[in-house]
């Protein structure tokens, strides 16, 4: 009895006694000189691999490919520091000679590894020839798919020479997310077997190097090499942060307590409802957009993607019909709470694309005809997003952008009218039946979609996805969402579906070539029904039009206008055959928190970078941030 | 009231039960019960005697025996009537002493065998362990002395040391029992209480039990109350018995005299089951059963099984009277034979 | 068996608030006739509206009203622990029974794989049954796999009862008498059997309706049908405790804690009525 | 043959039937998995940056070699208890060429820390509580404190787990509510380590114990109350033996016997508990690594956390039971 009585006692002081610092998650570090990020891939299994070459061995955006990785170039999503193309290790542009199947690329000097050795073409040769002569390294295919040989002429140039002409090689050295990382010669010559080497403590090429990490994953702790002017950052400047910290804060809503109490600086992504939350709670949060919608439109475009070898999806009048069923208001509000940058396109509305296709296409958009095989309509509504616009406003007042031409950056221009009739009549050309409120196939079966979607992983697309199976179903059609979770990538990659909410479109976001996924889209990767399809084309859509546009596009250069032309060409084809429904931006909720660091980028003020912390591209933010105190 | 002692010593009183009444008082799913499993006894043992109690089971002596030595708990409880003890002169009523009397009074004064042997001792705790819980604080000597004065008791009551290291599910039934009275002896007790100690046992064993436990009384001159339904028993051990029927104390008085010439007519009954030599005669069984105790029969309980019932038996309980020196009855018609004749 | 309970209703005062806890929430459950908005579909109502009399449990932000949700939620969740316990009790009754009867060799084999599912930690390969699963995952072929699991701990307590019923005299008698075992197990012993039978299904719905909440909630079953564990899943999604909408994850916690506990009392006091030496520790004072 | 050495040896027979079928469960549920390890692979390498799709098809032939998974399911499990038995169980697929036994060895702790202190914090403090709620029946205090227990009792970890971070990490935040220790903290045995582990451990063991009080309270109550019925005790009493000795070495000891049976029995369940504790509270151990790697198809590591959890728990018991003689001398001639 008595024992109890102490031990509740004890328990309760001790539960008092527990002062704040208990929940504070970091110690001994300067706060004010250390940045906290999160990184979205959560718990590294085996927190103590480095060798990022190795595939799916340990952790990337721990900020190893952040902040300690380095190629030649970079192209960014947004506006970039000084513009869209960033020659990183490479001093200028790739050089191709006329028929390109022959990649020169001249080398910036002066640019050291973490520990003293200097940089040079050696290592580039090095990681080339590594990669060709071993298997199953992260980017051995691709060398073995395209490169003859490579050399180094001089100290700061190399050369090399294709198996068949390819005016996109260069993408292969340019960071989108990611590229090819350099390897430290000096380091890896002396390993066996590349695949079984951890890289422990990992040489750095960037302007960090590792302090310490966690060996059951949850942190990584970066810290600012003395030496920084000797990376390719150090032109723009010391970086800002003394020590950047990648963590895994858990959960959306750990996240969000996190940093309302100012434990953690960035948020790579959470709920819309968490965003908000954070907008309303902590006057040091911000979004990418200052006020509504907050999120960063990523160059990735969510989309409702058809087995377009599922017999029932041939028939392109089917793919419209369930397109015009799409309120995509209601899937704005399910999805992102309104927060979405729609897009009737099969182009990101992000970065520069917004005037590369989305503003000139508009007028086509709107006189586009199509056909129910009843009369034609122009299913095209340019008005949708002001509609999103005015439908929040009285929710979230002057927050929600007036002016025409924000609305269209936030909120996205244009989508398809929810058409129910149009859509009838198109299934009722492709002669599919109701019976009662049924739908039936041509055959005479009900018919059933299901939507694959990823579940928790990915909040905003399973969001998306029950509602369009609602609205469907509430059209008749037997339509029910299937979480995937772990199984979606090979799901997807099987075709193991009937729709998914995923995408297959990815683009550079600052640059408008299109190559990044189109050239993959070419009917000669398309896999039979059941065997593995290759990225991107998940769709499994092969047209001879298409076919065409991608052969001619891997003739012009990276930069040719011609390449834009024939981009608003797949955009138009993407239109009329509706492959896939293209829904919006994936947007991301990434928070900042200015309490401790400024100079985040921004929409309004300085759209630098991307501000999604897993991105290699993310780098630049750290010589753009200044302590607040 | 005045009683003649059995041995020549002086009439030192040890207990003396005052009108007993113990009901067991149930409550359970609606159904309330009340037994009265013992209604209004009185007797009173005498310093180095051997009391003995008789009846059938279900009589109520297991009660009688729990309520004095105050082993009662709920749905037991005493509603009247007292149970006073008297060791080394100091009167004490056994329901008036607060936990610590009693504690420091247990085992020194007043210990117990208990029915049952199985289980009487701890199962997961060696004998020797028993003996320390039991005795140790009364003894009041260092560890090794304390042992050593067990074992010397053990050996006197032809008992092996060893058996201190067993447990109890390793020894016989006779063992166990020989065991629990070596227990309730080693402190030499004024007073020990043996409720039914040979019931569980084989003849050979009970009679060697009994012997030991006459023994140990003799030795240690502690007076006893000895409970068993088996006549034969009181015959050769107790000094004085009493009969009870039905929660009553029927008959009472000189084990001899009870037993030659029984007034009640149970107590006919009962001693007449006992085997005599060259006793021929017929020994007809009584008929019907002992009555329900919740629903007890109006006057004496043990009309409705009576062959000399009268009228008198159906109406009003007889009082408890000496019929001779020391000797007490409860019947109508052994006490007043002229009722019948008014009937 | 009615008897049993008559008298439980009457004298238990646990097994009384027992059966009015589990009785609210059966006909909170029987609500859903009532409903007016199907349990699927999402912005019916204005989202995240505090409690009030419109909506008196508020409603979820995806446009949900709380309170004709939960009805569904607990409808489905308990249907689905009902199914569970009584597919478990069929296999944990025939597994007990026989090997209670049978004795000898049967016994041991069938005890020792008994033993085996009850120390193994089955978590795991619930978990890994879904992946096999997937979208083939109907709650109807959850319950089947977790009958499949959890009927090992109760088929002991079946066992060892039919055990001891084996060796009454009356069963012997039966023998004697001629009657065949299955008349004996049906006519003589279900009556004995009923009331243990009574108690491991409430314990067993508890157990199942346990696990299908935490799978749920881990997102490891069909998010579409609304459970309890399917609302806590969809309120994590919206982060809806750090937006405020406590109200979404209050109520089915509470309501799922309400049957719990209901339950749980329904079982507690049958088996202190079945236990006769708690009924005599009961008698002799002993427990509370 | 004496009657302990055979009751031994049924133990151990008994210990080796359920690793066993254990193990044969997890590898054939885990290999009925359709993820694919090398899809899982592939798609991480090829996530975001672009590869030319015969690259791909390169990629995943040669990562198929590398991963062993040749030869048909039948020469894969006989490798599999080859390795099995050497306690080796190959390389993991999600953290290549990291052997499964690295990964396990790392989180093994944690979770085992986890699960010892809470159950024996439960397994005391309900039998403790249990035992004097049945033998003082009349105490207020305890009777509250048995209903609190049993009210908590039926409802499942998650739920407590949730509700207790919920309480302490959100609306009164005084401890932390993800994660082992803190960030960059030094490890070894000094104060502020070793305070930190505990803090983060807080909340993870107060939930577990919560739900796992309830189960030994009222076995022992009722138990309790039936044991103080028995001779013995009584007897004991009649000697007035102290009621301290009473209770402890008299009624609760006896009272324990069976008590200790129910722990071996409810090893199992425990670990389910600590599996979903470890996930809501983001604590590094083997449910977090368990989920984590069915996620990535990892299906070597799976079937590894499986195997060894199933011999974790099935150890314990066979413990249990070996010692349990000592406890109950009657087993031996039983």
């Amino acid at each position: 009895m008595h024992a109890m009585r102490c031990l509740a006692l004890a328990a309760l002081l001790w539960i008092l006694a527990c002062p704040s610092w208990a929940q504070e998650p970091i110690s001994n570090l300067p706060r004010n000189q250390t940045l906290i990020v999160e990184n979205p891939e959560g718990t590294i299994k085996n927190a103590g691999w480095f060798n990022i070459w190795a595939v799916n061995a340990g952790g990337q955006s721990t900020g190893l490919h952040q902040l300690a990785m380095d190629t030649f170039w970079y192209i960014d999503p947004q506006r970039g520091i000084d513009g869209v193309w960033m020659n990183s290790l490479a001093s200028d542009k790739p050089i191709y000679n006329a028929d390109f199947t022959e990649m020169t690329v001249k080398l910036r000097n002066g640019i050291f590894w973490s520990d003293g050795v200097e940089f040079t073409a050696d290592d580039v040769v090095f990681t080339t020839e590594l990669h060709m002569k071993t298997n199953g390294m992260r980017w051995s295919a691709p060398f073995q798919v395209n490169v003859a040989s490579v050399s180094a002429p001089d100290k700061y140039t190399v050369v090399f020479k294709l198996k068949k002409p390819n005016s996109r090689f260069h993408a292969l050295f340019t960071v989108r997310w990611n590229a090819v990382w350099m390897m430290p010669k000096h380091v890896f010559e002396k390993i066996a077997d590349p695949l079984k080497f951890d890289f422990n403590k990992p040489v750095s090429l960037g302007a960090y190097v590792l302090h310490s990490y966690d060996p059951n994953g949850k942190w990584f702790i970066w810290q600012a090499r003395e030496d920084w002017q000797r990376t390719t950052l150090g032109r723009y400047g010391a970086p800002g942060p003394k020590y950047v910290v990648y963590m895994d804060p858990g959960p959306p809503d750990k996240r969000v307590i996190a940093q309302l109490n100012h434990e953690l600086d960035i948020i790579h992504d959470t709920s819309a409802e968490g965003m908000f939350t954070l907008a309303k709670q902590s006057k040091t949060s911000r979004g990418w957009f200052k006020g509504f919608p907050y999120a960063h439109p990523d160059p990735t475009l969510p989309a409702v993607i058809f087995n377009l070898q599922n017999d029932l999806f041939k028939h392109k009048r089917v793919r419209w019909a369930l397109a015009l069923l799409i309120d995509i208001k209601a899937v704005s509000m399910a999805s992102y709470r309104g927060a979405a940058t729609i897009s009737a396109i099969a182009i990101p509305p992000t970065g520069t694309h917004t005037e590369s296709y989305h503003a000139p296409l508009e007028a086509w958009l709107t006189d586009f005809e199509l056909d129910t095989g009843k009369r034609k309509i122009r299913p095209y509504n340019p008005h949708i997003g002001k509609e999103i616009a005015d439908m929040l406003r009285p929710s979230m007042g002057d927050q929600i952008p007036t002016s025409a031409e924000d609305i269209a950056k936030s909120f996205g221009r244009g989508w398809w009218n929810a058409d129910p009739q149009a859509a009838t009549e198109l299934l009722q050309a492709a002669s599919f039946t109701k019976r009662g409120n049924e739908w039936l196939t041509p055959d005479g079966k009900p018919f059933t979609v299901r939507i694959v979607v990823e579940g928790d992983l990915r909040p905003v697309m399973t969001r998306a996805g029950s509602m369009i199976a609602q609205q469907w179903r509430q059209f008749g059609i037997d339509a029910k969402t299937d979480v995937a979770q772990g199984t979606l990538v090979d799901r997807r990659a099987g075709g193991d579906f009937d729709t998914i909410i995923s995408w297959s479109v990815e683009t550079w976001g600052g640059h408008p070539d299109l190559s990044f996924f189109l050239d993959s889209w070419h009917s000669e990767f398309v896999s039979p029904p059941g065997k593995t399809q290759t990225p991107r084309n998940w769709q499994r859509w092969s047209s001879p039009a298409l076919d065409k546009i991608i052969e001619q596009i891997r003739t012009v250069g990276f930069d040719d206008p011609k390449s834009l032309e024939l981009g608003r060409e797949f955009v138009k084809l993407a239109v009329q055959e509706m492959p896939i429904i293209p829904l919006m931006a994936y947007n991301v909720f990434t928070v900042m928190d200015e309490t401790y660091w400024k100079g985040y980028p921004s929409a309004e003020s300085d759209p630098y970078t991307d501000p999604v912390p897993n991105w290699g591209n993310s780098r630049v933010m750290m010589v753009k941030l200044k302590p607040t105190k | 009231m005045n009683t003649v002692p059995a041995q020549v010593k002086g009439p030192e009183r040890v207990l003396s039960v005052t009108n007993l009444r113990a009901y067991y008082q149930t409550q359970y799913f609606g159904i309330s019960r009340e037994v009265r499993a013992v209604d209004g006894v009185s007797l009173h043992i005498d310093r180095n005697e051997i009391y003995g109690l008789a009846g059938e089971s279900s009589c109520g002596k297991t009660t009688l025996i729990k309520t004095i030595v105050r082993a009662i708990r709920p749905p037991l409880s005493i509603v009247e009537g007292s149970v006073m003890f008297n060791f080394a002169g100091r009167e004490c009523d056994i329901y008036r002493l607060n936990r610590h009397e009693l504690d420091s009074m247990r085992w020194r004064r007043l210990a117990c065998i208990l029915q049952g042997s199985m289980n009487v001792l701890n199962p997961v705790r060696r004998v020797r362990q028993s003996f320390i819980d039991f005795a140790f604080r009364h003894i009041g000597q260092p560890m090794p002395q304390f042992l050593a004065l067990i074992e010397g008791h053990l050996a006197r009551l032809r008992l092996e040391p060893a058996i201190l290291d067993n447990y109890p599910h390793e020894l016989s039934g006779g063992m166990r029992q020989r065991v629990t009275i070596a227990l309730a002896s080693v402190c030499r007790p004024d007073f020990i209480v043996a409720d039914e100690p040979t019931t569980a046992l084989d003849v050979v064993v009970q009679k060697d039990v009994l012997g030991l436990m006459r023994e140990v009384q003799r030795e240690i001159r502690s007076s006893m109350i000895l409970v068993t339904h088996d006549i034969g028993v009181h015959a050769n051990v107790t000094d004085r018995m009493g009969i009870m029927y039905a929660g009553r104390l029927v008959e009472e008085g000189r084990t001899v005299d009870v037993i030659r010439n029984p007034r009640h007519p149970y107590a006919v009954h009962l001693v007449a089951s006992l085997p005599r030599i060259g006793d021929t005669t017929q020994k007809q069984g009584l008929e019907g059963a002992p009555p329900n105790l919740a629903a007890p029969p109006p006057g004496c309980r043990f009309h409705p099984r009576c062959p000399l019932v009268m009228d008198v038996c159906r109406k009003e309980h007889p009082p408890l009277v000496d019929v001779a020196a020391g000797h007490r009855v409860a019947c109508w018609a052994a006490t007043q034979p002229d009722a019948r004749r008014a009937a | 068996m009615l008897a049993i309970l008559r008298d439980l209703m009457r004298y238990r005062p646990q097994f009384r608030l027992g059966v009015i806890l589990t009785g609210v929430i059966v006909a909170f459950a029987a609500l859903t006739l009532a409903s007016p908005h199907p349990q699927q579909d999402q912005f019916v109502v204005p989202p995240d509206v505090p409690p009030s009399w419109a909506h008196w449990f508020g409603t979820t932000s995806r446009g949900q009203d709380v309170f004709w949700q939960l009805t569904f939620a607990i409808r489905n969740t308990m249907l689905f622990g009902f199914t569970v316990a009584i597919l478990s009790r069929l296999i944990s009754v025939a597994i007990g029974m026989w090997s209670g009867y049978k004795g000898g060799f049967v016994d041991r084999v069938l005890m020792s794989i008994n033993d085996t599912f009850i120390v193994i930690p089955l978590f795991p390969l619930l978990v890994l049954f879904y992946f096999v699963m997937r979208d083939k995952m109907s709650w109807p072929l959850l319950a089947l796999a977790m009958a499949a699991l959890g009927w090992a701990y109760d088929a002991r307590l079946i066992r060892s009862l039919a055990l001891s019923l084996k060796t009454r005299e009356f069963t012997q008698q039966c023998e004697f008498s001629g009657m065949r075992t299955s008349e004996i197990v049906l006519q003589e012993h279900l009556p004995y059997v009923l009331p243990i039978m009574f108690y491991t299904t409430m314990n067993n719905m508890n157990w199942s309706i346990g696990l299908e909440v935490t799978l749920s909630v881990l997102g490891f079953t069909n998010i579409d049908t609304p459970t309890v564990g399917v609302m806590i899943y969809w309120a994590n999604q919206h982060t809806a405790l750090v937006a405020g909408i406590w109200w979404w994850i209050f109520f089915p916690v509470l309501f799922v804690m309400i049957l719990f506990i209901g339950l749980f009392l329904l079982a507690i006091s049958m088996n202190e009525y079945i236990d006769p030496r708690s009924r005599l520790a009961r008698m002799g004072g002993a427990s509370g | 043959m004496n009657a302990y050495a055979t009751y031994a040896l049924k133990r151990l027979l008994q210990f080796a039937l359920v690793v066993f079928i254990g193990i044969n469960l997890a590898y054939l549920i885990t290999h009925a998995t359709p993820i694919d390890p090398v899809e899982q692979t592939v798609s991480a390498a090829t996530a975001f940056g672009n590869t030319s799709p015969e690259a791909i098809a390169m990629m995943r032939k040669s990562l198929r070699e590398i991963y062993g998974l040749e030869g048909n399911l039948w020469n894969q499990y006989a490798i599999f208890w080859q390795r099995v038995l050497v306690g080796d169980f190959g390389p993991s697929l999600s953290a290549f060429p990291t052997p499964v036994s690295t990964l396990i060895g790392r989180a093994l702790p944690w979770t085992v820390g986890l699960l010892s202190v809470s159950t024996i914090l439960a397994f005391a403090l309900g039998n403790l509580l249990g035992g004097l709620a049945g033998y003082f029946a009349d105490s207020r205090l305890l009777k509250i404190a048995g209903l609190a227990v049993m009210a908590v009792h039926p409802i499942p970890y998650y739920i407590v787990a949730f509700v207790v971070l919920i309480a302490f990490g959100y609306v009164w935040p005084v401890l932390p509510i993800s994660g082992g220790y803190r960030i960059n903290i030094t490890w070894g045995w000094n104060a502020d380590f070793i305070l930190s582990v505990v803090s983060h451990a807080i909340l993870p063991v107060t939930s577990l114990v919560l739900v796992g009080i309830g189960g030994w309270f009222m076995g022992m109550r009722s138990l309790v109350s039936n044991v103080v019925t028995e001779d013995y005790v009584t007897y004991a009493e009649l000697a007035g033996v102290s009621r301290g000795k009473i209770l402890g070495a008299y009624v609760m000891r006896n009272a324990l016997v069976p008590q200790v049976t129910g722990l071996a029995m409810s090893l199992g369940s425990i670990f389910n508990g600590a599996i979903i504790t470890e996930q809501v509270f983001g604590y590094p151990g083997i449910g977090t690594l368990l989920i984590s790697a069915v996620h990535a198809g990892d299906y070597s590591l799976v079937v590894g956390i499986a195997s060894v959890s199933i011999v974790a728990v099935s150890t314990a018991v066979l413990f249990i039971d070996l010692v349990y003689p000592l406890l109950d001398p009657r087993v031996k001639v039983s």
